[in-house]
Parts: structure tokens; sequence; C-alpha cells
């Protein structure tokens, strides 16, 4: 037993990037330590590197490394560089609560970044208002997240389902007709982003005449196809999340059934579907950013995005890695705004602060919503594009709706943020 | 025992001074909770179960559901998460308690997935993939007095005495007349009915105390995590503990899954910091073990000290016997 | 009558899919049967079978030695047909590599082999994940044997009649493969009796590497054919392996038809609650196998076998 | 009055007819044999009489009570005992630990979770006195495995006995043994003689013969000839038969 202190000692001392801590005092307001002021800020980045959304999580990651690079180069924040430390969440809560404990008890961060599923982002949420922690829900989309799983520290950066089907349910039912069915992947996103659909599809004259749960995990949805055919509805909205979409997207578009019924999609990650060809893309569905977007700045960042990731296999960038980078630039001058990395300050700094559309290079104006901590951005529609001008262009965009018309309005009901003086005070 | 205890029982003192940090060292303990209950009916009763995420699951779910809706004391708490998850665990035992070998195995990773399936499918009562969220670490009541265990020293305290009891109970179960019967069943289980032991009854009776074990490891657990979340009862989750208990040597000593647990941890929060291919090497160390070592980490302990301790004292014997678990 | 319009479309689609479970299971079944060992690398291998045809199909697939240019190059049904060979071959030998590690736990607690295979299968996703990056991927096919017919008013997937067919193919082959050549004889004896195979002069080292081998090749020829039904991720091995498991205790191991039957019975349970109660389909395979095994105790058709021990 | 009855067992499996209409009695206090060629039948007449299997036909009837059918657990619980022809020991357990393992006692303490099993003094003075009755005194410490050949059979009849039963019943005892652990062994079985039932089945007849005090013999699966071991010796027909070693 003696040789296991010494290993750990040893494996201790090759540890170098921890720093030297104690735990000292009491512990709600001990984190409040003078900084010397060139001392880098450290960010923690939670991005998932195996498990179901592995895929997405190095995407983010991209966005975020490439955004505190960015920040880097012009000289850091309030004189500090940003500096960052990698985990990764496996897509599993435990581990999350795990490394975000980890993050912040030994590695000393002064803010965490990122997350693609909900329960990751909740574990991390939890841990992070425990101590005050400043927290980026990068991706994930549930629209828990925002409602009744938000969080006084937690800022949630994509579109939620909510919003998605807010964006696309008024406009099918004009287009492609009023007999509906829902698509429920059987679990929370499911269950909510379904929800949203049927209250706004049924609100524009939409008969909702069916709605099949889909277990999490389903391989086969043969089954399902040809219930659907037998049924014959005009619009099948689907929400079906992570490896079942990928699985279902593939085989509906085997049996070419992607064009008959028109398919509502909720949300489309770019990772998800870039490398497997523009055929691949099926239904009309909702995006917070495109690559193609006929945009000022855009073009730009494709070409920074070129520049620093030219190995990775996503040769452009998309939603996912918008989030990320959007989010740390955001963090960047919120902290710039608040004059300190102190928690409160930031967080006063980002609640109801207004994005400009020029900056979010998207079409409208966005703003952090100060009751649920929501970034009420600009929601795209689009479809598999019949006119690609190069073999990105995955997608064509229809049409886009403005922060406020996307807006779940469920959130100001569902959402009760910790009061601002119970969350602990926390600087590094 | 001794040397696990006194590790144990200072570790807030040097474990920042090391790299390392409370929190890890209260999962490590919840989780050695898990695998040494585990390992009773692993490594002495000789029956696999791959499915036993569902009941640490079911345990985490019944604290933060009894927290919520029954009673807000501590102790009650964790009895409702021991009940739960032996309850389950008990019913499940009627179906598998006359299978082996493999067919056991099977039969509990069908369980184990139909749990799991349950869990996530209810999303009313266990909040699916979001988490059921907000579970409070209780005080701990002893009636005298209180201590708050929100913070994570205090909690790894409460931990550690959750441990050390577990430990005490569990030692004397496997020393028990009953845990001599259960190995007796592991090693032959014809020739233990033909004894006059109704094997099947004992069979359920140690799957279903496992069970309880592993709920009372979820109830911790949920208190660590101040949640619950389905995924610690998939089959992956299920494997990670069977991994643990038997890289550790739970097949050769009672203590080899708090070894495997330990190794398991530190390893991966270690590996995770350099690299994002972890289990990569964790697999191929955990191939090394099960070719060159299959005894696991206790195995090679075991090795070592019957080596050096050709001649032994009494003393030292007794020591050894302790160290050993059997 | 509508009733059974309803329902036909099902039922042959149960079948099919049930084709493809067996498919599945295949390799599986033959190398717990003969070697009693229980391959939980079984799903990555599967999934290795995909990626190796993946970078036999398509440049895409990172492949940049100059003689797979010559592939390339092939019209695309041509390749298939020899990635469909070669692919499970690669796989092969990677399979006998881990064959050779699993020396050193025969005679042990076949608990041992069984956590051998389950570390080789975190190292094969994670090589994989190294090799080909976490995304998703592509195999192109060739193109008569995808998209879509129509039977009557309904359209199904060309691919998946494709599929079926050849999963027959592969169950026929391997039966006589097993049954009517003196190689099969000699595997069979070797799941029952080594002595036996020993006194007849084989060596019997040998006959396990060769099983093994033949049993990844199997998994692999799976993972190719599933690839554009499920599609290729680097974890997608989970998704066969739970199911193996399933169809071989179900079926009984060590039994062929058994095998067969149990995976036609979960492609018609799923197929069938697929149509009727979706959201019970997952777990209607667990169920089943839960009622089966609980009044069968060795499943349809099992022998009894070193596991249960 | 015979403590131990089989009537008219017949055993099938399948379409295969292993034991067809035997009818046996084992009066108490006696060492009754069973013999026969391999295949004969023998051991599974034996599995059907322990309750291993249960009869396709006929009854099994211990001191005036029919136990066909019930499970093992329950058969050994009213006082039947059996030792196996391949040895089966608890092999991870000292030989101290098997017998105890088999004392009533200690089963009637089975569910006892937080107790002391090697604690009990009453429970391991017991042990010993068994082990001491087999001939293994001193060798209690001893795991099973790594005891001699011999002395695994003397452990093997050893926990059959530390189950305090009315019958014993012996499966091939001297299967495996050389010629000196068979003459331990045979002292051993015939200081047991008398003590309590014993039934064993054997192919050495030279054995058995000196033992038994009546011997049935079975081929094809039925009793062909029954007798005390001089009337069967006098016998021509066993004579000429390939029974075994007769010198």
């Amino acid at each position: 037993m003696k040789i296991k202190i010494t290993r750990r000692a040893l494996l201790a001392g090759t540890a170098a990037t921890a720093g030297v801590t104690a735990f000292a005092g009491p512990w709600k307001h001990n984190r409040v330590w003078a900084q010397r002021t060139d001392k880098p800020i450290l960010i923690g980045l939670t991005h998932d590197a195996s498990g179901q959304f592995a895929n997405s999580g190095q995407d983010e990651q991209r966005g975020t490394i490439m955004a505190i690079e960015e920040i880097n180069a012009k000289g850091g924040v309030l004189g500090r560089k940003l500096s960052y430390i990698v985990a990764d969440t496996e897509t599993t809560p435990s581990t999350a609560t795990r490394i975000a404990e980890r993050m912040i008890n030994r590695n000393e961060v002064a803010f965490i970044v990122g997350a693609i599923q909900s329960g990751v982002a909740n574990a991390i949420g939890q841990v992070a208002q425990k101590y005050g922690v400043v927290y980026f829900n990068t991706n994930s989309s549930s629209p828990t997240e925002a409602g009744k799983d938000c969080q006084r520290v937690k800022f949630v950066w994509d579109g939620t389902g909510a919003n998605f089907a807010n964006a696309a349910a008024a406009n099918a039912v004009k287009t492609f007709g009023k007999k509906w069915l829902l698509l429920t992947n059987d679990y929370v996103w499911g269950h909510n982003t379904s929800k949203a659909t049927r209250t706004t599809a049924v609100q524009y004259g939409a008969d909702v005449f069916d709605e099949i749960l889909v277990p999490v995990g389903t391989r086969d949805f043969s089954p399902i196809l040809l219930k659907i055919q037998q049924a014959k509805p005009d619009v099948v909205a689907a929400a079906v999340g992570g490896d079942d979409f990928k699985v279902m997207r593939q085989q509906t578009v085997d049996m070419k059934l992607d064009r008959k019924p028109a398919w509502l999609n909720n949300q489309q990650d770019w990772p998800d579907v870039y490398g497997l060809g523009i055929d691949s893309v099926f239904g009309v569905f909702g995006t917070t950013w495109y690559h193609k977007l006929d945009l000022p700045g855009v073009e730009d960042l494709v070409k920074k995005y070129q520049a620093r990731w030219p190995d990775t296999r996503i040769d452009v960038p998309g939603n996912v890695f918008y989030n990320g980078y959007m989010a740390m630039h955001e963090l960047a001058k919120a902290i710039e705004r608040a004059g300190s990395t102190n928690n409160l300050k930031v967080i006063r700094a980002l609640e109801g602060h207004k994005m400009s559309a020029r900056d979010r290079l998207q079409h409208g104006d966005a703003y952090i919503d100060p009751v649920s901590h929501h970034v009420q951005q600009t929601i795209y529609m689009a479809m598999g594009n019949d006119k690609p001008v190069d073999k990105t262009d995955y997608f064509k965009i229809l049409s886009w709706v403005g922060a406020d018309d996307a807006k779940d309005k469920n959130e100001a009901t569902d959402c009760k943020l910790q009061p601002l003086d119970k969350t602990p005070s926390y600087e590094m | 025992m001794l040397v696990a205890f006194a590790i144990f029982g200072t570790l807030p003192f040097w474990i920042s001074e090391i790299g390392l940090y409370p929190y890890l060292g209260a999962e490590v303990l919840i989780f050695c909770i898990y695998a040494l209950g585990y390992n009773v009916l692993l490594g002495y009763g000789g029956l696999p179960s791959f499915g036993h995420g569902a009941y640490f699951g079911i345990g985490a779910y019944a604290f933060g559901l009894a927290q919520f809706n029954l009673s807000s004391s501590l102790w009650l708490c964790l009895v409702a998460a021991i009940l739960a998850a032996a309850f389950f665990g008990a019913i499940v035992s009627l179906f598998i308690s006359h299978r082996r070998g493999i067919y056991f195995a099977l039969m509990t990773i069908a369980f184990g997935q139909m749990f799991f399936f349950i869990a996530s499918k209810w999303t009313s009562v266990t909040k699916g993939e979001d988490g059921l969220l907000n579970i409070l670490r209780l005080p701990a009541d002893f009636g005298f007095a209180a201590y708050p265990i929100q913070r994570n020293i205090p909690f790894y305290w409460f931990v550690f005495g959750c441990f050390v009891v577990t430990i005490i109970v569990l030692w004397r179960v496997v020393n028990s007349p009953f845990g001599k019967v259960v190995q007796a069943i592991k090693q032959n289980e014809a020739r233990t009915a033909f004894l006059g032991y109704n094997v099947v009854l004992y069979k359920a009776a140690v799957f279903t105390l496992s069970c309880a074990v592993a709920g009372f490891a979820g109830a911790l657990f949920a208190m660590a995590q101040g949640g619950a979340f389905v995924q610690v009862m998939n089959l992956q989750w299920s494997g990670v503990v069977v991994l643990m208990v038997l890289i550790g040597g739970g097949f050769v000593s009672f203590w080899g899954p708090v070894l495997g647990v330990v190794l398991y941890f530190v390893a991966r929060d270690l590996l995770g910091v350099y690299t994002d291919t972890w289990q990569l090497w964790f697999g191929l160390l955990f191939m090394l073990v099960v070719m060159f070592k299959p005894e696991g980490l206790a195995g090679i302990w075991q090795g070592i000290v019957y080596r050096k301790q050709k001649p032994r004292s009494s003393a030292s014997l007794h020591l050894l016997v302790m160290l050993r678990g059997r | 009558m509508d009733f059974l319009l309803y329902l036909l479309p099902h039922l042959l689609n149960g079948v099919a899919l049930g084709l493809l479970f067996a498919l599945i299971a295949l390799g599986f079944m033959l190398i717990i049967g003969v070697m009693e060992v229980i391959n939980l690398a079984h799903g990555s291998l599967f999934a290795l079978g995909a990626y190796f045809a993946l970078s036999l199909m398509t440049p895409d697939g990172g492949l940049k030695l100059g003689i797979a240019q010559l592939l390339f190059d092939l019209p695309i049904g041509w390749r298939y047909v020899i990635v469909l060979i070669l692919a499970p071959i690669g796989v092969a030998v990677v399979g006998m590599g881990l064959e050779v590690c699993l020396r050193r736990t025969y005679g042990k607690d076949p608990l041992y082999g069984l956590l051998l295979t389950f570390g080789a299968a975190l190292v094969l996703e994670e090589l994989i994940r190294l090799t080909w990056g976490p995304t998703e991927r592509f195999i192109p096919m060739p193109p008569s044997i995808t998209g879509a017919v129509f039977i009557g008013d309904l359209i199904y997937s060309k691919y998946r009649f494709f599929a079926s067919g050849f999963a027959i193919l592969m169950i026929g082959l391997l039966w006589l493969f097993l049954e009517k050549t003196p190689y099969g004889a000699l595997i069979k004896a070797g799941a029952h009796d080594s002595e036996m195979v020993r006194a007849l002069g084989v060596n019997l080292t040998r006959l396990r590497l060769f099983v093994f081998g033949f049993g990844t090749a199997l998994a692999a020829i799976a993972g190719i054919v599933m690839a554009p039904i499920w599609g290729v991720r680097p974890h997608v091995g989970v998704d066969a392996v739970v199911p193996a498991f399933v169809i071989i205790v179900l079926g009984g191991v060590g039994s062929f038809w058994g095998a067969v039957i149990a995976g036609l019975l979960v492609g018609m349970v799923v197929g069938l609650t697929g149509a009727y109660a979706t959201d019970w389909s997952l777990i209607a395979m667990y169920i089943l196998l839960i009622l089966v095994v609980t009044f069968r105790a060795r499943g349809l058709l099992g022998k009894k076998s070193v596991l249960e021990l | 009055m015979a403590l131990f009855e089989a009537q008219g067992l017949h055993m099938r499996f399948g379409d295969r007819v292993v034991l067809e209409d035997i009818s046996l009695d084992f009066p108490e206090g006696r060492l009754s044999g069973i013999m026969g060629p391999n295949g004969a039948g023998k051991t599974t007449c034996f599995n059907v009489l322990t309750g291993r299997y249960k009869p396709t036909r006929g009854r099994v009837v211990f001191d005036g009570e029919d136990i066909t059918g019930l499970p093992p657990r329950t058969i050994a619980r009213k006082g039947v005992s059996r030792s196996f022809q391949l040895m089966n020991l608890f092999n991870d357990f000292t030989a101290e630990e098997n017998v105890l393992v088999a004392l009533p006692a200690m089963r009637q303490r089975g569910f006892d979770l937080i107790g002391d099993a090697m604690g009990d003094r009453d429970l391991r003075e017991r042990a010993e006195a068994v082990l001491e009755r087999v001939g293994l005194a001193g060798k209690g410490p001893e795991l099973a495995k790594n005891l001699s050949y011999g002395d695994r059979r003397a452990l093997e009849i050893g926990v059959a006995l530390a189950a305090e039963p009315r019958v014993l019943f012996l499966d091939e005892p001297t299967s495996g043994l050389g010629t000196d652990a068979i003459a331990r062994l045979g002292h051993l079985i015939r200081k047991l003689k008398g003590e309590i039932t014993i039934v064993a089945i054997e192919h050495d007849m030279e054995f058995l013969f000196g033992l038994a005090d009546s011997i049935a013999v079975i081929h094809w699966g039925q009793v062909i000839r029954r007798g005390t071991p001089a009337e069967l010796r006098a016998n021509p027909w066993v004579q000429n038969s390939n029974l075994g070693r007769l010198k």
C-alpha cells in the first residue's frame, strides 16, 4: 500500500499544470484571492471527445479555441491572456460533474465553456452554480436548459428545440398541408420539442393526427417508415436527435421517402451531416448559422477557420462551431465590460446584453434574455440544396425568423433563476 | 484494512498536494462501496452481473425522489434508496437465481437494459436525460448534533464513514456462515445443493444484498453529483464496475475492488489530462492485466507479499489474512 | 381485411430485419459455439469491417497507397465485390491477432476471455476514432442495389432486399461449410471434444486461430452489409454486439439453427412492435429474452456448455 | 424392514431406456453394493435414488416416506448424503471448511449474515471430529485442491459424512485410486460400516466383495442378480462376465 502513495506522489509531481492548492478558511468566499494581473485567465473547456456527441464536441472545441487565440492575438482581456484546459466529458453527466469539480478545485479555472447534451450541461451547471463559476452551455438545445433547468451562472447559446419549432411550424402548415404526424424521440428533448411544434402547428390550423414515439437508440426505422407511408400525412414533424437521427436520415433517404411527405426536422447540426454528401440532407430544418450566409464577415470567418484548421474533415465552419466561437468572444467582451473576472460582475454584464446582427454574423439582432439566460437569436429555415455552388454548399436557406418571433414564450414561466445575491462570489 | 483506512482516513489532508481533489476522493470511495458490494456477488458468489448499474441508478433516483416527496431526513432517504434497490433486485433475483454462467449474465443484462430503458422513458419521474436535479446533500443528523455536509470535505468525511460501515458489514457477511455457503455455491453449486442447501434462495439473497449496496452507493453518488442521471444505468457503466473489480483482483481478495477503483479513477483522471484517448491506453492496460496477471492488482500484491514472507510469524500472518481478505 | 393489409408489410419487414439480425450474430455464434469465448470485441470488429470497406471503396477513406488507386479506378460494382472479400480478410487478420492474446485465457474462467475482448473493444474503437476521426462516414454503394422499389403503393428499400438476400446466402454458405466439409466437421468436433481433435492429429492451436479469424471475418461482413442501413461511426459496434448477444442466448449457445431462428424471432418482434407499439420496440427484444430464458434455461435450442459453469 | 427402497424405477432419456423396472432395498445398518459394467445404468440409478433425476416411473421410499422427485436439498435434509465419482469438493476451501459447510448445524445457520463462520468453537470441533474420522486429522488448514488424491477421496467421504446422514451413498469410491489408497479407503469404510447405512456403487468387485453385506448387479438397466458376496462369487454368470477385476 505504501507503494501506492509514492506512486501517486510521483504522478502529482508530473502533473505540473496543477498549481499548489490548499483549502483554507470558510468555503464560500475564500475564492476571491488577490490576483496577479498578468496571470492568464484560465477557461475550462468541457467538450465531448468520446461518446455519441464526440464529433460535435470537437467541432465546438475548434470554435472556442479559435476564439481564444483571436482574443489573445489582440492582447487578451484586461491585460490578461486567456489560456484553456480541455477535458473529455464523454457525453456522460457523472464524468462531467467530476470534471467540473476538478477544473474548479484543482485547475482553478475562471470560466467553464462547452456542452452538447443537456444532462452534461445540467451536471456541469449544478457544480458551477455551487461555486458561482460562470458556465456557457454552447450547444445543448433542450428547451429545458433555458426553462426549468436554468441557472444563474449558466448561459445558453444555441437555439432550443422550441425556437426551431416556432420558426418552422407556421410556415410549414401553409406550404405543405394540414395533416401532420409527429415523430418524437422518446426523451425529454424530443417531448418538449414536439410539444412546441404541436402547439404552433395547431395554432396555424394543422391537424396533428398521430404521434409516434421513437425509443432512444432505435437503429431500424423501417417499421416506422412503413407506418408513415400507410398513414399518408402531409407533414412529418420529426424531433429525433443524436445517432437516431443519423440512422433515420440514412434510411429515409435510401427509401427516397424524403420527398413524398414533407419532413420537418427540428435542427440539423452541421457536424452530423457534413461529409455525407448533399443528397443526405433531407427535409426542412432549422439552424442558427450557415457558412454561406450573404453577410459581411461570414466569408472572412470561413477563411480564418480553414487557415486555422486545415486538417479537420469538416472543411467549413457550421452552427456548432459558430455557437462555441461566438460564445467565447462574448465572454471576453463581457469580462471587458465588467472590468473584472468576478462572476457576479460578469453575470451582470451578460444579462440583457444586446448583440448586433453585424457582430453575430446573423440577419437579426440578438440579446441575452435576462429572465432565462438564453441567447434569443435569429433562426434560419433551410433545406437540402438543389443548386449547390460548391461541395460544401449543403443547405439552401429558405427564410429567417427574428429573435422575438422565434422566442420560446414558456421560458419566462418555467425558468426561475437563483437570486444573484445567493450565488457565491467567485473570481480567478 | 488498517492501511486502507489510514490512506482514506487522511486523504483530505494530502490529496490536493498531489494534484488531485477531494471530490475525486469522495467519488472513489462511493465507487469502492459499489464495487465491494458487487464483488460479494461476483468474487464470492461467482455470479457475473452485467446490469448492476441499474440498481446503482435506482438507488440514486430513489434517494432523490424520497428527498423531494417523503422526508428531509438523510437517514430515511438513504434507507429508502437501499430498500428500493433491494426490492427491485429481489424481484429480478426471482427470475435469474436458477440460472448460471452466461445465462445468468445475459439475464442480468436484459433486466439492466429494461431498467435503463424505463428510467429514460419515464421522464415525468426521472426527468430523462436532463437528469433529476437539485438533489441536496442533507445534513447528517446524529440526534445530539447535526453536521452539514454540503461542502466537499465534510461530504468526504461522511462518505468515508459510510465506507467504513460498508466494509465492516461486508467483511462480516463474507466471513459469516452465509458467506461460506455463498462461496461454496460458487465453487460447486450441485454439491452445495446435495448438502441440503437451497442454493436458489442463497443466490437470490446475495444478489439482493449486492443490489442493496449498489443502491446505497447510488444514493451517495446522487448526493455527490447533486442529481441522478440515467447514464450510470447503461450497459457501459455496468461493464465498468466489472472491469474495476476484476482489474483490482476481486476474485482473490476482499480488497481487490478498492485497488481497482482507485486505479481506474486516478489513471483516468491523470490520463484524461494528457490525452483524449485515455480509453485506448486504459483498454491496453486492461488487456495486459487479463493476459499476464488475471488475479489483478491484488494478485500482484499477494505475489510480492508471499515471496517476501516465506517464514511468517503469526502476527504477520494475521495481518496478511486481514489484507488478503481470505 | 384492412387489418391484414396493414399487417402484411410489417410481417415481411420483420422477416427481412430478422435475417439481418441473424447475419450480425453469425460470427459471434461461431466463436462462442466453437471456442466458448464471448467475444465482446465483435461489435468493434464489425465496425472495423465497415471502416476497412470505406478505405477500400473510396479515396475519402484516407488510404494513400498507390495500389489502392487501381481499386478506386474500377467500376463501383466490381469494387464492391472485391471489398466484400478483402475487407473481411483484413479484419480476420486483426481478429487472429486478438486470438493470440486470448490464448492466455484458455482453460480459465470464461469471464477472462470476455474481459480481454472487452478491453480489445475499447482499444479498437479508440483506434478507429484516431484513424478515421469521429465524424459520421458514408460508403458509396453500387447504384444497382440502392434506391427504392414499389410494392403496391408502398415504397421499400432496394438495399434491404439485397441485404436480406445476402444474409440468406451467408447463412446457407456457413451451414454448408459446417455440415458438408471436413473443415466444418473438425470445427464442430473442436467445439465439444478438443481431445478428439488432437487425437485426429489436427493442430488445435491452428484450428482455433482459424475459427476466430473466420468468426471475425463474418463480423466484418455484417459490418459492411449493415453500413448503409446503420451508418458508419466509431461506436456503431455497440449496436451490433448487444443484439448478437441476445440472439445467441435466445437461440441457445452452440446451436446454428437456434441462432437463425432467434434472429428471425427478434426481427419479427422488433418489426411488429415497431408498427404497433413503437415506443416499446427496443425493449421488446429483452422482454422476449427474459420470457424465453425463464421458461427454457438454455434458450430455444441450446446445448450444455462450459459457459454455464 | 428396509430403510431405503426403490420400487419399480423406470428412467428414459428421450427414447433411450436407461433403467427398467429396478427394485432395490437397503436394510438399515448394512453396507449394500451396486455393481455393473460401465454404461449399465449404475450412475443413473444412483442419481435417481439421491434425487438428482426424477424417475420416469416408480417410487423411491426412505424410512417409509415417498421421496420420489423431491429436490436434492430436501432429500439431503432428510438424512440422505452422497459422495461423487468425479471428485466434487470445494477446491478453494480448506479441508476444514469443506466439512464445516456440510454440517447440518451450519446449514441451520446458513442465513446468519453477521456471525463468524470460523469463530464458532462448537462447529469447528465437530468438523475436526469428522476429519479425524476419515483420517485427515491435522490436515484441516490445507486447501482441498492441494491435497493428495487419496486424501481428497477421504475428504469427499468426510463431506458426505459431515451431513450426519442416515444413509450414505458412495459413488465409485475407489475410482482413480492406487492400491495403497484403496486399502486405506477400505479400512475407513469398514470403520463406518455398522454405524450408518451405506450404499456403494463400485466396479472394483474385489473391493466390494470384501465389504458389502449384499450386492445387486445391474446390467442393461436391469437388476440381473442379487445376493451376498459369497453367493455371487459362486455364481457362474458373475464369474464369466467381465464385470471387473476378480482375482
